[in-house]
This record gives structure tokens, C-alpha cells and sequence, in this order.
């Protein structure tokens, strides 16, 4: 018994993607953020996308490539304060924002992953973010249904992985990207670091391979990467 | 039968074995054979299993034999496990059995009154595996057959059983109830009828034998 | 700003454990269960306990220890099948026993300890194990509730820890420690190593010290951690 | 008021900082004194913060600053994160406020029609920390009172603010509505009153002053 290889070319990696998809993209801010498949997705073209990601980061970065190239629809997010050109377009009508409490994301994105239909809670129940759901009776208490998400694709920054896809983060890149890599059809992984099987110790994987499609090596990481000058 | 049913292992797949004769498959797969072994306490990329001398003490699969990782295996908690489960990431399960039913339902957990140690991960492994296969005797320890009309004991999950490995033959579950698909050597498919609790389709082309 | 010191003597560590408190242990078969807590336990004395515990151990081993003694009123767990003796005292009555599909109880679990009413299922949805749950439709479908579980007090075996009781496991021994970490008021956690603050990496945490209340140092390890000759 | 509002946080607590104001407590706290500051992106153990030459690029806080860890830290993804805040193993969350009622709703994350850049991770710590404590100047940049009967801004959460730290005076939240408790070195509690939109109680006592 050997674990298959999933080590792939970017392209070939992001073929999949189709218009009309929900794509979820990891990261909080730049770290985490997978700004190399972005990129990709940006020149593979599908449009009308539903993303799935934390924020928008900041004008002329990650995600924003995406919504200047007219190829999103509609964003699932929690928090689009540092960047004006998304909320420009969220404000015009250009851009369909749907907002969540940023820890009701990360659990409607892992019911999604785990399988589940849905996780009961009672976060913002007593304001406007709690209109138009449903609510169940439970213990004599009122609960909002937040149903779980999954997605076509997923798109996730790791620090390291083995060809099996079996990854590891780092510090505060970490974030949606475990969660993501459970709840897509087809997860997609970058890497900075691609060891051999074996030298990700199995104590040490953040993510099991066996949720993982693709593994997608990064060469020398861009300038998007870097720290932010403010 | 444990070898004819490990070669319905495709490469790449995502397999859990349970506990009992589905175990044994592990000895039938090769070193090179690109396959991820999952067992529901914890582990992806399961390898050989350990005798006490070189066991890991921390290391056992869900029928609490000794086992040993192979390069790339992952150690995981029971949610993210059962996530692996529920999720689709299983492409297939090969699971005990004490009735499956011509519509595919599985009773493998419960004999009421005599036997009811509580289901474990079973439910969750029959219900959404993407592939379902049992391995089993063809009848009990008192000759009564256990592939029947309907299950007379409660459901492990309906209509989640694909295919059928006993010592007699290989029986896939159809719309239309159980069909011969091969037979063991030796055993003609008038046996394995005697044997079987319900109709049971023929092939018109020559059965192949394992 | 430095982390606090959790490291405690094993006997204060389990003083707050009353009569009449559920108590979570950690463990899939000798892997992972606090051997030496549950000894503590048994010492300690505390009755009409309900234990949540993925299964009952063997007998003579881990919480039999309390099933023998008689400290054990109700259990929650997936599977008795090792354990003979704990199947008996269910038969006779003395053992009142709910059982749960496994992943379904770490999910219960899990959503006690974050904070979630509960998560909705279709696990078990067409067999026994549905019989007397609340049904909720959503999206023109049935599902299960599966009520989030929290307990008094966890007992949890770790390999590593740092005083804060930031906790590392190892191989299978992980199983429904970190969950049943998050779940519980008071959190006690046994580890086989102290290391000094700064000796667990930020990144190799598997349960963050945030919801540890009190880390015990072992000492040798007794015969019952050891490899079973079966 | 940022000083006064560090004394707030007890030995051994788990803190967590919002963005703005609150930020600015983790410079009052000195290098042995014994808290965990947490944030919400998935970090428990907060160090000092970097500036741009020595920062890590994998590792900011909520707000976006790059911060550094202190020996214990641990990183976690997001729903760990947020399982710490909604489970109670936060002690105390420090805010800022757009509006706080004499109830003790928050209002800080939504101006309709001009700001709406979503919650964040606002909603779950203003409803789940177990003490929620408000850092703000008293009045907005136009000279109105932030302190009201109730607030008209679309809520964070009702009835969560226990102690609001401002520029001019500590103010709790009790049954009975505002209630002053120490001002700002040279503030009278009139000059106080008079910057509040609505009742605030008195102390029997002579007022401390920060």
C-alpha cells in the first residue's frame, strides 16, 4: 500500500473550474490567502463565481483581482472593511454581498465539510442578521438554522504538503483554510514546500490528504505575499 | 472470497475496512499497490498490522488491533474522521454483515435480546460510503442463510449495500434484487440459490468462477 | 504579558468532580484514555457520575475501574462490544446506556464546545437510533437534531503539554481528546511530558491551552498504558 | 483612558482586544503579568506588536497588524477560534462603540446608508465573552453623545456592555441604566452628564479620578 500522488500543473489543477461555480478561497487578510491560484482563476476566465472567503482583502490584492475582472456575482463573506473597491461594487448593485458572523461562516463552511445539515445557534439572534432565517424550537429555546456550506472548489495556501496532499499551515494562515479544504467538490492546495511522502510527520498534518485533490508546488512566492507597508 | 474482494479495490481509492473478515484484505494488497487506508479512530494510510513485540502502543485501528503507518499517514481527532465519512471522502466500505436484504439494506449491529454492544461507527460507514460491499459468510453458524427478502433485524442503513462477497459467491444488489455475479470454485448457482432467501438473478453468459 | 501556570497535584486538579456530574473521558480503547486520572477518580469517590466515553475499555481496564466501583449511573457512548462486564450491568439494569453513532457523538460533543445549540443530521435517520429525536425540515428535507453535549468536567490523556496546558497528542491516542477538551467547564488534562512554555511550537497545539483548567504531570506510566496481549 | 481601561484585565484572564482603540491596551501590560490575549484570526498568546522590518508575514491580528507570539502561543483555524468565544473560555472582550444604550446594547458595525462593511467577528464577542467592556471617546466626531437611552444604529448585541471606559469618565451599565463611577482627571460628573444621552446615577461617594 502507497499513498497516490496528487501533484499537479496549476493549469491542470484549476481545469475544473466551470462558470457558475462556488469557489472558496482560504486566508484572512494576505496570509493564507492562495494569491497564486487566484491569479490562475483570473486567467482561466470562468465567470458568474459565487466566492466563499473571509474578506476581500485589500484593493489590488487576492480576491480583488477577481472582482476587477467582473468574474464574481456574489461574495459570502464576514468583513469587507479594507477594501473600498468591493464595497464600491457591493453598494452599486454590481457585487451580491451576503454577510456572516465570522465564526457562523467558519462552522457553516465545516457542517459543510463534516458532512451535516446544518449547526443550531443562537449568534445574532436578537439582530437584523438573524432576518429571514429559520428558526427551530429546541429545549425550549429559539435556535437559527445556519445551514452548512460546501462549494465545486476550493482554494487553499498551505505552508507544507506531501505529493498525498496531506498539508500543514503556519501562525495566522491557518484560519478558513482547514475548514475549506473539507467542504469542496474538488480542493486545490498551494504549497510552499512539497516534501516527500513520509517527511510531513503524521502527528504534524493540519489537513488529511484524503480531503485533497490537487497539489499545486509554488516556486518563489510574489510580492503579494509579503508584508503589508502601511 | 477475502482476495476476490480485495480486488474490487481500484487504484487511488479512499477504503475502510471493518472490523471482522473485512480486516483480512489488508494482507491481499501490495507494498505498491496506490491506495489510502482509513480507520474511523484516527488514522489515513493505515500499513501492516503490528504483533505485540513491535506494537505502537498508541497505534490501533478501530477493532483495536495493532497497526502501523506508512509515509504519508495522518493522525486525526473522531470529528475530523467521521468527517472524512459523511463527507463523500470514503469511495468505499467493506463491512461485516448478519442480513442484507434484496434491496440492499444491512443489519450488521443488533440481535435484540442476545447481542447489542451499540453500532460504533458502522452506521455512519453504511450510510455514506460512496460504495458499500459486504464480506460474509454466505449463512450463520446454524446454516440459515443471511442474504434475505427483507431483514428481520434493525437496520445498520437501507438500500447501502452495492455488492455481496461470501465463501459461495460474488452477488450484487440490483433494482431488481440480488444478482449471480460469480461463484466460488466448485459451487454451482443452484447452491448458492439454495443458499440465498430470495430470488436470485443469472447472468446469460457463463458465470466466471473465483 | 506571560501565560498562566495550570500545573496542579493530580488530587486538587479532580477536587471540584461532585456527585451527580458528567464527566467526559478521552480514549478509544487504551489509546488516549486517562488511565491515571480515572484511578483518581475511583479515589476520589464521586457517585452518580454520568460518563461520556467513546466506549467502556476492557474489563479491568480504564473506566471499569468506575463501573466496578459502582460511581457510574448513566454512560453515553458508541460501542460496549470489549467489555463484557459493562454489558452485563446495561442487561441487568444497574447501567443505563445511550448510544450514539460515533461520529454523531463527536460532533455532539464538538458542538458543546463551541458554543452551538446543536447540529442537524441524517445519520441513523431510517433505523432505531432516530426513534424519539426532534425532526426539523429544511430544503424539503428531514433531519435529525443531534443535541450539542457538554459536561462538569473532562478528563483528557495528552503526550505533551506546556504549563499553560496547551495539549500535542500522538498517533491514535488523538481520537475524542481535543473534542471533549473544548466541551467541558473544568478541563483536566494528564500528559506524559511537561515541556517549559515555548516548548510545544504555536503550530504543532492540537487542543489550545485556552481551554485547559488544570495539567497534571505523569510520572512512569502504569501496565495499563502498555500494548494489550490479546 | 487606554491605561485605566488595561487595569481592567485581572491576573489569568483570556482577553481579547478589538480593533481601534482596545488595540492599544496590549502597551499597558507589562511583560510578567500573567493573560492571554487572544484573536479572533486564530492566535492565543499575542506579543508586542511589529513593526514593518521585523514582522512575520504569516502573522497579524484581526485588525490586520502584524503582532508577534510569546512563548505558549498557539495557532488554530478559524472555528477553534471562534469556539473559544462562544464556549465562555473568553473572560473579556474590549470593543469599540458607535452607540451604547443604557441597557447595555452595542451598536458598532453597521451605519445604514454609509458604512456596512459587515460584522466580522463582532457579533459573537459582544453576545458570548463573558464581561464585554466598551472603549470610546464619549461622543462621535460631531460632538454627539455616544452614550444614549437606546441606541438607534442596527445592534451588535442587547444587553451585553457591563463598563464603558471613554475620555471622560468609567460608566457601568446597571439595571437601573448608567451609572458613573470614576472621571477623567479634571471632569466634573456634570461635565460628564452633560455629554450623555440619558439618566446617569451618582455615586453616594466621592468620585475617583483617573
Amino acid at each position: 500500500m502507497r499513498l497516490p500522488d496528487k501533484t499537479r500543473a496549476i493549469e491542470e489543477a484549476i481545469a475544473e473550474i466551470k462558470d457558475g461555480d462556488t469557489v472558496m478561497v482560504g486566508g484572512f487578510g494576505v496570509p493564507g490567502t492562495p494569491m497564486t491560484l487566484i491569479h490562475a482563476l483570473v486567467d482561466h476566465g470562468a465567470r458568474d463565481l459565487t466566492l466563499v472567503k473571509n474578506d476581500a482583502n485589500e484593493p489590488g490584492m487576492g480576491i480583488d483581482h477577481l472582482l476587477q475582472s467582473g468574474q464574481v456575482a456574489r461574495l459570502i463573506t464576514t468583513h469587507l472593511g479594507l477594501n473600498s473597491h468591493a464595497i464600491g461594487l457591493m453598494n452599486s448593485g454590481a457585487l451580491t454581498v451576503e454577510f456572516n458572523a465570522q465564526g457562523i461562516l467558519a462552522e457553516r463552511i465545516r457542517a459543510g465539510g463534516a458532512g451535516l445539515g446544518a449547526v443550531l445557534s443562537d449568534i445574532g439572534i436578537d439582530t437584523e442578521l438573524a432576518q429571514g432565517k429559520q428558526v427551530v424550537e429546541m429545549g425550549g429555546k429559539p435556535w437559527l438554522v445556519e445551514p452548512a456550506l460546501r462549494a465545486d472548489s476550493a482554494l487553499i495556501h498551505a505552508d507544507r504538503a506531501d505529493p498525498f496532499g496531506n498539508l500543514a499551515y503556519v501562525a495566522t494562515a491557518q484560519n478558513f483554510n482547514p475548514l475549506m479544504a473539507m467542504a469542496a467538490t474538488c480542493v486545490i492546495a498551494e504549497v510552499e514546500t512539497v516534501l516527500p511522502l513520509g517527511g510531513l510527520g503524521a502527528n504534524e498534518v493540519h489537513t488529511p490528504g484524503v480531503f485533497v485533490d490537487h497539489v499545486v508546488a509554488l516556486g518563489d512566492l510574489s510580492e503579494e505575499y509579503a508584508v503589508v507597508r502601511r | 472470497m477475502v482476495a476476490r474482494a480485495a480486488r474490487e479495490i481500484a487504484p487511488g481509492m479512499v477504503v475502510n475496512l471493518g472490523i471482522g473478515l473485512p480486516t483480512r484484505v489488508v494482507n491481499h494488497l501490495s507494498a505498491d499497490f496506490p491506495v489510502c487506508l482509513h480507520t474511523e479512530n484516527g488514522l489515513s494510510g493505515i500499513g501492516p498490522t503490528r504483533g505485540h513485540d513491535s506494537a505502537d502502543r498508541n497505534l490501533i485501528d478501530a477493532g483495536g488491533a495493532y497497526v502501523s503507518t506508512v509515509p504519508g499517514s495522518a493522525c486525526f481527532d473522531s470529528a475530523t474522521s467521521f468527517a472524512i465519512v459523511r463527507s463523500g471522502r470514503l469511495d468505499l466500505t467493506m463491512l461485516g454483515a448478519f442480513e442484507v436484504s434484496a434491496t440492499g439494506d444491512l443489519a450488521n449491529w443488533k440481535i435484540p435480546g442476545k447481542f447489542s454492544p451499540g453500532a460504533g461507527g458502522g452506521i455512519e460507514l453504511a450510510q455514506k460510503a460512496r460504495r458499500v460491499v459486504v464480506l460474509t459468510t454466505h449463512c450463520d453458524r446454524a446454516g440459515n442463510p443471511k442474504l434475505k427478502q427483507a431483514c428481520a433485524l434493525p437496520l445498520t442503513a437501507g438500500g447501502c449495500v452495492a455488492r455481496i462477497f461470501t465463501d459461495l459467491a460474488v452477488i450484487d444488489v440490483t433494482g431488481d434484487g440480488f444478482a449471480l455475479v460469480e461463484t466460488a470454485d466448485g459451487i454451482s448457482a443452484t447452491d448458492v440459490a439454495e443458499a440465498t432467501d430470495a430470488p436470485l438473478a443469472l447472468p446469460d453468459t457463463p458465470l466466471p468462477t473465483f
